[in-house]
């Protein structure tokens, strides 16, 4: 394979190793400070800042101004709300389970935050590019369904209950539709390493000239089209997003499976459950959207030669742009759309989309089989 | 030995996948709740998956093991799946799922 | 895939032992919890307490997964017992049974005899047996271990199923079928 | 991959150690404050709350979390066959790797079928059936 699997740690490694203190460090310190990093310098900051840009997306669609306050155009709101959540009551509710009541949250939080071990944020800066790269991004998620539950059944409160049950049941049947739709990459890519998978969205190489260009997995055959809808909206019930987000219906439930949980603890729940979109947009763009490929451009092979750390910037500047569009489409889904009742949920996922899902899959196979593995881009351009 | 050392060894694999099948062995044996006898079964699934993994590298070097193992997983989701809509109709009929009830073959 | 700075800088700078050291502990680790978890799952008397108890467990033996080479079991097993059979049981729990009404405790008297018998009879003999035959089988490790564990498993295991392993694959397919449409007809509601 | 996992388990690790040291410096930034008696209250809008919140409740989430174990599975079981498919393409071999694909997507073709036209997939209808005897519904 000749990829670095803990690419991140190796690039600081090796963009220090000139320098006469930091040179001596040894990888696994490296690893660390990269895991540091991504948890404390991008996970949590989107989570706050997300907050932030969700009211003002909200006041911007209902032409409002929104929060203006604190700071410029109220950029600083976020941090108004960290420093408020920290200095808020911290009590646990008289009847719950205390036990389960604390573990929640953690299952949550590691749940999205552990994800990001994966997700390439540059060609350069993946924290750990795993043989496995999407499995383990699903499996990591998956801890957040348990976490729900037991945070709903610990917190002794009825509306919590309905609330987590929806939401284990919700996450469980749309986790089908969305392995479903990253089934077709990996017939197309033919690996589970997430690095891999985005190196093949841009031109493919034979030897050492490159050879025709591959466009985006979305782009590959009519039937990616599709499934990349399909895991976008599989992403958004599984983050509860709205229009699925039945688990916290305020009107209903009052705040759903999150209602006995106050102050901080509150704050980790929203955190976790940004950090979760964030992971889930970064799963759609890496998969069907190119992760960090520019488009028609291959940063490493130019008529004049880039330094390693530009090409990392600007790897990572496209990745975020990406994923920060679809968050961007997440948030605005959510004034668009109503909510949707509970019997429409699920047989908007047993009978909507998952026929579709297999059908795609299917489909992809076929077109495979038939064009030999060519992608519509390289059919068109008579590769 | 370092118990470091040890750890990575083939002898720490089958200890730990041997004490888990006496632990599961001793949940079913003593579990009145049939959920509590189903936990222990996933736990003795869970020991054979061990022996699998670790003799697919120690001693054979060869992905067998593995695929025995991913067998055993699938088998096991489809065994818990059956077993707790047992248990449900088991509910249904007696209102309990204490297995000592589970007696009507009896008399 | 490489960036653009020789594999030699790391090699000079020589974190091997640290490195190898924090793995074995991390998988010794691991080891512990499946243990200790696993006797919670016996011997508590609350059933949901031990399902949750058993996530742990489950975790620890990916994690021994991971160690022993088995990089696509390790995902399995999470997605499957994590994501799949934890919430199946939970569900289950919550469905059946007035927790805390504690009718479903084991008894001293019911515990026991299945105490006697498995730390009597089986454990000893199994345990015995179990260090006879990781002698033996250590004693001769085979040639390519550590390559074998470096590899990539996925495609592996595909060839496998594909290969050797296609009938009782397609057997398990059927299998599954058969679960699936039993489970539901035992689980529906008259 | 050693060094990847290793990475991974650092993630996991530092993300397990965010919830304390959030909760940690919330309990030294916040004022100390205790004797509220009715606010360790569960919520249920005002009132006050009858009885516990553990019930039992309704076995539709049930039989869909069954569904849901057996097609999980079947789609793990397929994701190593899936990664030959590209390989197969490229050397002409498809055939074998397709018809395997495609029998497990047909089987759970049938199961999904199975359980849509015997209504197991209905949430609504299954309401006046499944009134559990003590317990609440959703």
């Amino acid at each position: 394979m000749g990829s670095h699997s803990a690419a991140f740690a190796h690039s600081l490694q090796g963009w220090t190793a000139g320098l006469p203190i930091l040179g001596a460090t040894p990888l696994w310190i490296w690893a660390f400070l990269s895991a540091l990093l991504v948890i404390f310098l991008l996970a949590l900051p989107f989570g706050g800042i997300a907050t932030y840009v969700e009211r003002k997306v909200a006041a911007d669609i209902q032409d409002r101004i929104g929060p203006n306050r604190v700071g410029p155009i109220g950029l600083l709101q976020f941090f108004a709300d960290a420093v408020k959540m920290l200095a808020k009551e911290d009590f646990i509710p008289r009847g719950a389970d205390k036990f389960l009541y604390n573990l929640a949250p953690v299952l949550v939080v590691v749940g999205a935050c552990g994800a990001f071990a994966v997700l390439p944020l540059a060609k350069a800066l993946v924290g750990a590019d795993l043989n496995i790269g999407i499995f383990y991004l699903v499996a990591v998620t998956t801890l957040i369904a348990p976490g729900m539950l037991l945070g709903s059944w610990g917190s002794q409160n009825k509306w919590s209950l309905l609330g987590g049950l929806r939401g284990a049941a919700q996450i469980v049947s749309y986790e089908i539709p969305v392995a479903l739709s990253i089934l077709p990459v990996v017939l197309i890519s033919g690996t589970l390493q997430i690095g891999s998978i985005v190196e093949q969205q841009g031109w493919v190489w034979q030897g050492e000239m490159m050879k025709n260009y591959h466009f985006w997995n979305m782009f590959h055959n009519p039937f990616t089209m599709f499934s990349v809808f399909i895991l976008f909206v599989g992403g958004l019930a599984e983050t509860n997003r709205i229009p699925f987000d039945l688990p916290e219906a305020e009107s209903e439930l009052v705040s759903g499976f999150n209602t006995e949980f106050s102050g901080m603890r509150f704050g980790l729940y929203a955190l976790g459950e940004f950090c979760d979109v964030f992971v889930m947009s970064a799963m759609v763009t890496a998969l069907y959207l190119g992760g960090w490929q520019v488009p028609f451009l291959n940063l490493e092979n130019m008529w004049v030669t880039l330094p390693s750390g530009l090409i990392a910037i600007i790897h990572f500047s496209m990745f975020m742009a990406k994923t920060l569009f679809v968050v961007f489409i997440v948030m605005w889904l959510r004034w668009t759309l109503p909510r949707l009742r509970v019997d429409q949920l699920m047989g908007f996922c047993w009978k909507g989309l998952m026929p579709i899902a297999f059908f795609n899959v299917i489909g992809t196979a076929l077109w495979m089989w038939i064009f030999h593995g060519k992608s519509m881009m390289q059919l068109v351009m008579g590769q | 030995m370092n118990i470091l050392d040890w750890a990575t060894s083939l002898q720490a694999y089958l200890v730990v996948g041997t004490c888990l099948f006496l632990l599961g062995v001793f949940a079913v044996l003593s579990r009145r709740n049939t959920i509590g006898i189903l936990l222990g079964i996933e736990l003795i699934l869970n020991a054979a998956g061990i022996n699998f993994v670790a003799f697919s590298k120690f001693r054979a070097a060869a992905i067998d093991g593995q695929v025995f193992t991913l067998f055993v997983i699938l088998i096991a989701a489809a065994e818990a799946a059956v077993a707790l809509a047992v248990i449900l109709r088991f509910y249904r009929l007696k209102e309990t799922i204490n297995a000592d009830e589970a007696n009507i073959l009896r008399n | 895939m490489d960036v653009d700075f020789p594999r030699e800088i790391h090699d000079a700078i020589g974190d091997g032992a640290i490195m190898e050291n924090g793995m074995k502990l991390v998988l010794l680790l691991a080891q512990v919890m499946t243990l200790v978890s696993a006797l919670v799952v016996v011997l508590h008397p609350n059933i949901l307490y031990a399902t949750i108890f058993l996530l742990f467990s489950f975790l620890g033996v990916a994690v021994m997964f991971v160690f022993a080479g088995a990089d696509f079991l390790a995902g399995a097993q999470v997605i499957v017992y994590v994501g799949g059979v934890t919430i199946l049981v939970l569900f289950a729990i919550m469905l059946t049974q007035w927790l805390y009404e504690a009718k479903l405790k084991t008894t001293l008297m019911k515990g026991l005899i299945p105490f006697i018998v498995v730390m009597g009879a089986l454990g000893p003999i199994l345990i015995k047996e179990t260090l006879k035959l990781s002698d033996s089988v250590s004693a001769t490790p085979p040639e390519k271990m550590g390559e074998f564990a470096a590899l990539a498993k996925t495609q592996l295991i595909g060839q496998a199923l594909l290969g050797n392993y296609l009938l009782p694959f397609e057997a398990i397919t059927i299998l599954l079928l058969g679960a699936l449409v039993g489970a539901v007809w035992l689980a529906r509601p008259e | 991959m050693e060094t990847g996992f290793i990475t991974a388990f650092w993630y996991l690790a530092i993300a397990a150690l965010v919830v304390p040291l959030m909760l940690g410096a919330g309990a030294i930034l916040r004022p100390k404050r205790t004797g509220e008696n009715k606010k360790l209250d569960a919520y249920e809008c005002g009132e006050d709350a009858v009885g516990t919140a553990w019930v039992k409740f309704n076995i539709r989430f049930y039989v869909i979390a069954i569904i849901f174990i057996i097609f999980d599975v079947e789609i793990t079981a397929i994701f190593p066959v899936a990664t030959l498919y590209k390989d197969a393409v490229a050397n002409g071999t498809a055939g074998l790797v397709f018809g395997e694909i495609f029998l497990f997507i047909g089987l759970l073709l049938v199961g999904l079928v199975y359980c849509w036209t015997r209504g197991d997939l209905e949430w609504v209808k299954g309401i006046a059936q499944t009134k559990p005897k003590r317990g609440i519904h959703g």
